[in-house]
């Protein structure tokens, strides 16, 4: 009988309240490296989205263009033009695209069709480059273009461009709410976890207390225990995001364009340790002051 | 040592199991606790032990109030308590080495010399070759003795004991009687419960009675008529 | 100190066992309720794949299409196909495709230009009807064809009709597998749970045997807990299948074309029930097995 | 009733706790078992009540060899054993009501005929007006009356006591074996393991005594002298 449900004596597993013998052990762990896996995803999720967003505005945000309709352009009204934009205070520079960067502009659109360059009607494109974005510096550009060149339509980029780092950041902000969720949820689960097992080993507990077990030795064994299983749980999370990942780019690289392009520094990979590392640091917090609470209503 | 004023007891919205006991346990001494079946020995025990607080009165311990202290000053002054409980209360799923070595752990000594502490003294109660054994494995009496090795493994100052020789045969109960005795001469205060009349007529130490809340003293040693009284020890 | 930790003394739970206290009952649930989530949408899949094919398929899988090119329609031809076709034993129709089923079929190309019918080279479509298909009327059906009107094309619809009814069927098949992984998976799960709670608990067992209780009696102890258990899984299960089946319905209700339209019969609603009862049905089998077994060890 | 045939019984790979061990113990006879501390008492009762097989031997209880029965019919051969266990073995999640009315239960016994018995029963030791507090929550005199309640209330043909008195006091004691003796009277038989002189001194029933494995007897009835043998009662 007693051979069938043998628990061998193990003072290596050293908890002095069976612990390392409930059920509920491989859910807990089951449940951290979900935890684990979503948070990674939702830490990439933001990270990557500063990336994807970077790569559209960068050198937009600090310019502005300027185009003067191609029955318009007359050299010395651009000239003047550039000559007046430079005045302005905050613009660092202000150039005409050069047929060169014209031809490379439109190419996707006519082909590379350089012979027919001279017979079409090209509009003047100037590139304003500022120091700053600011509602003053624009509307001081829009003023002097409109005196200097009354035909010119001037491109801020302002609304889409506005439009796309409110959606980016948007996106953001949601993936910070599902991270801080997440945490929030493990530490919840954890707390429950705790209170239950303390509930159950009440007996034992009650005796390590009268033994004059202090309320930190008592604390340690579930931090110990709920810190053993967080990182057991953490260390499966991040092996499945890294897994994720790896298919992710295996997936964009013969798929080339179907996703989009995600790479990481060699910094931000460290959130694969950093954001599992947090959450077990949560877990084992969320232990703590479970444990200490419960011990509390102890007399 | 230990100093009840006026002490009470109530499990929830139930009737007082403890009412207003006063009394005084000085350092050395040595009582036996007695009283018939749900009397209330195990309770009073339970509050000796700090494991409980009282519903109304003051209990000092070791000189201090107990309702004043901070949770870790308590802890430290359970330190110097040892209890034997009427139902062992072992941990099952370690061996009895283990169990007997917790306090000392507790307190902090280091694993070696906990080791020869813990194996010298279950040598001393007869279980020297089944120290790796499970408890749930061992005999009633053999148990009994792990509980009794656990108790007074760290020197307490303050032993308590719950029908301690219940599941010992005569010549054991005797033996431990022998080791309560030393101990005592050699300072630690004793409070031991039982209903054994065979203890109790063979030691001539005062005798805690309790009866319908009620604590009454008998001192066989100055008296041999049956006189309860209210009084202090 | 016993107010904190106080576990209330019903006797309406009914378990001699204190199995209703244990940790690890929710996972139990929420672990059953996703596999009935599952085992539902694995069943539907496997009737909706069946009627999505029977509407491919309907009218095509009995009927065989002759094509005899504009160029060389003529009408006694056509007539002595017939003719020759209605012969041949098995075919229980074989029509000419008139003016009006011409254009519905060919509309959706031309347009509704009618007017222009008269001037358009229009080849004749001969529809036959077979009461069964097998290798030898289609063969014979070509035979006939061929000696009547060479020039005549026979699209017996063999080759994409097999091959969409092996990917149908395919998927089925794929369908019932993890059907059965689904119910393989709680019946292990349901054994480990229960052969874990009688280890935990071997000293009330112990107890109850040396009563006289029969290995029945302690055996439904656990069928009734994990019985309890399954059905509230089970429940939520089905609670998730439908607000997945509604969802997109719903989705597919302001998309049409998107998904394909899975309509199921009166009969097949029942699924939903019948399915998350059979795993029910599979968990208590594994339990009542489990605990014979183990109890089988006890002297 | 019972009938030990060459009886051994070895833990795992441990020595031999009881070896060839042979007796009988005829229906309605009344016996004590003692033996020092981890002689083998529980060991000999967990194989009275077929808690355990021997490791060799054969065991005859009520007329039948319980090597050859069916598990079935071994459960139904159990519920006419009753037994109070040295460490009460009650369920600590079920009201005292509760743990008396399994053994009805398990027969199969009707709720209401259950409820009755088992209220008389309680009222009778004592236990009336708290059966339906947790043992957990009970003195550790109380809980051992349960156990005995618990034993006695399905009416065993064999009754099977550990230490039934070791936690209570000698009023309630002595009426306990005033409830044994009556129950052997109307023809139940009593195995009792106790080590309290008082209880074997009081009453003239044979003594199964077990050292270093063995089995003698001794039958204060018929003999004042101790005089051991190793034969049938
Ligand atoms: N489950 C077990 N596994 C291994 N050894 C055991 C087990 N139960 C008892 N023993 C050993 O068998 C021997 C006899 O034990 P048993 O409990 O029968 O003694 P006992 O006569 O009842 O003693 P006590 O009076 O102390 O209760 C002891 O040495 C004990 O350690
Ligand atoms: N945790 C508890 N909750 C409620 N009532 C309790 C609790 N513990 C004890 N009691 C009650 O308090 C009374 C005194 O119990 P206590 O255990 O102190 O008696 P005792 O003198 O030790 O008896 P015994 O000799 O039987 O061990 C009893 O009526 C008992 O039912
Ligand atoms: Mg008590
Ligand atoms: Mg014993």
């Amino acid at each position: 009988m007693s051979r069938i449900f043998s628990i061998s004596p193990k003072r290596g597993v050293g908890y002095d309240v069976p612990l390392h013998l409930k059920l509920g052990t491989e859910f807990l762990v089951l449940l951290i490296s979900l935890m684990a896996f979503l948070s990674i995803l939702a830490a990439t999720g933001i990270v990557g989205l500063g990336h994807i967003t970077k790569a559209w505005t960068s050198g937009l945000e600090n310019s502005i263009t300027i185009e003067i309709p191609a029955a318009n352009v007359s050299e010395d009204e651009v000239q003047s033009l550039l000559q007046g934009l430079l005045k302005i205070e905050g613009v660092q520079k202000a150039q005409r695209l050069g047929q060169k960067d014209m031809e490379k502009l439109l190419s996707p659109w006519l082909g590379n069709v350089s012979s027919l360059w001279e017979d079409l009607p090209i509009p003047a494109l100037i590139t304003v480059t500022i120091s700053e974005r600011n509602a003053q510096i624009t509307s001081k550009i829009a003023v002097t273009t409109r005196k200097i060149s009354p035909n010119a339509t001037v491109d801020a980029h302002d609304a889409w461009l506005s439009d796309l780092l409110k959606l980016a950041n948007g996106l953001r902000l949601v993936s910070l709410g599902v991270f801080c969720l997440i945490m929030l949820v493990t530490a919840t689960v954890v707390a429950g976890a705790v209170r239950s097992r303390m509930a159950i080993h009440h007996r034992e507990l009650e005796l390590l207390h009268i033994m004059g077990a202090s309320d930190s030795y008592i604390t340690n064994q579930f931090v110990r225990y709920i810190l053993v299983q967080s990182l057991k749980g953490v260390s499966f999370g991040i092996l499945i995001g890294l897994a994720t990942l790896g298919l992710l780019s295996l997936i964009s690289r013969n798929n080339p364009g179907t996703l989009p392009e995600m790479t990481l520094s060699g910094a931000e990979w460290s959130l694969f340790v950093a954001v599992p590392l947090l959450l077990a640091i949560m877990a084992v917090m969320a232990a703590r002051i479970t444990a200490l609470r419960v011990l509390r209503e102890m007399p | 040592m230990i100093k009840f004023e006026h002490v009470g007891l109530r499990y929830g919205i139930g009737p007082e199991v403890l009412s207003d006991i006063t009394f005084t346990l000085t350092s050395g001494s040595f009582h036996f606790l007695c009283g018939p079946s749900g009397a209330g020995k195990t309770s009073l025990m339970s509050l000796l032990y700090l494991g409980r607080r009282p519903t109304r009165g003051t209990i000092q311990a070791f000189g201090q109030n107990t309702n004043l202290l901070s949770r870790t000053d308590l802890a430290a002054l359970r330190q110097n308590i040892g209890v034997i409980f009427q139902d062992f209360r072992l941990l099952p799923h370690m061996s009895a080495f283990d169990n007997v070595a917790l306090p000392l752990r507790i307190n902090g000594m280091n694993e070696k010399k906990t080791k020869a502490h813990v194996e010298e003294l279950l040598d001393w109660v007869g279980l020297g070759d089944c120290m790796h054994r499970l408890p749930p494995t061992m005999s009633g009496g053999q148990q009994q003795r792990i509980a009794v090795a656990r108790a007074v493994i760290a020197n307490p100052k303050l032993l308590l004991a719950d029908e301690p020789t219940g599941n010992l045969d005569d010549e054991i109960g005797m033996k431990l009687m022998g080791l309560f005795e030393q101990l005592n001469k050699m300072g630690t205060t004793i409070v031991i419960a039982t209903h054994s009349l065979q203890i109790l007529d063979s030691l001539p130490h005062s005798r805690l009675i309790l009866e319908n809340g009620q604590l009454h003293i008998f001192n066989p040693s100055t008296s041999s008529t049956t006189i309860k009284e209210n009084v202090d020890v």
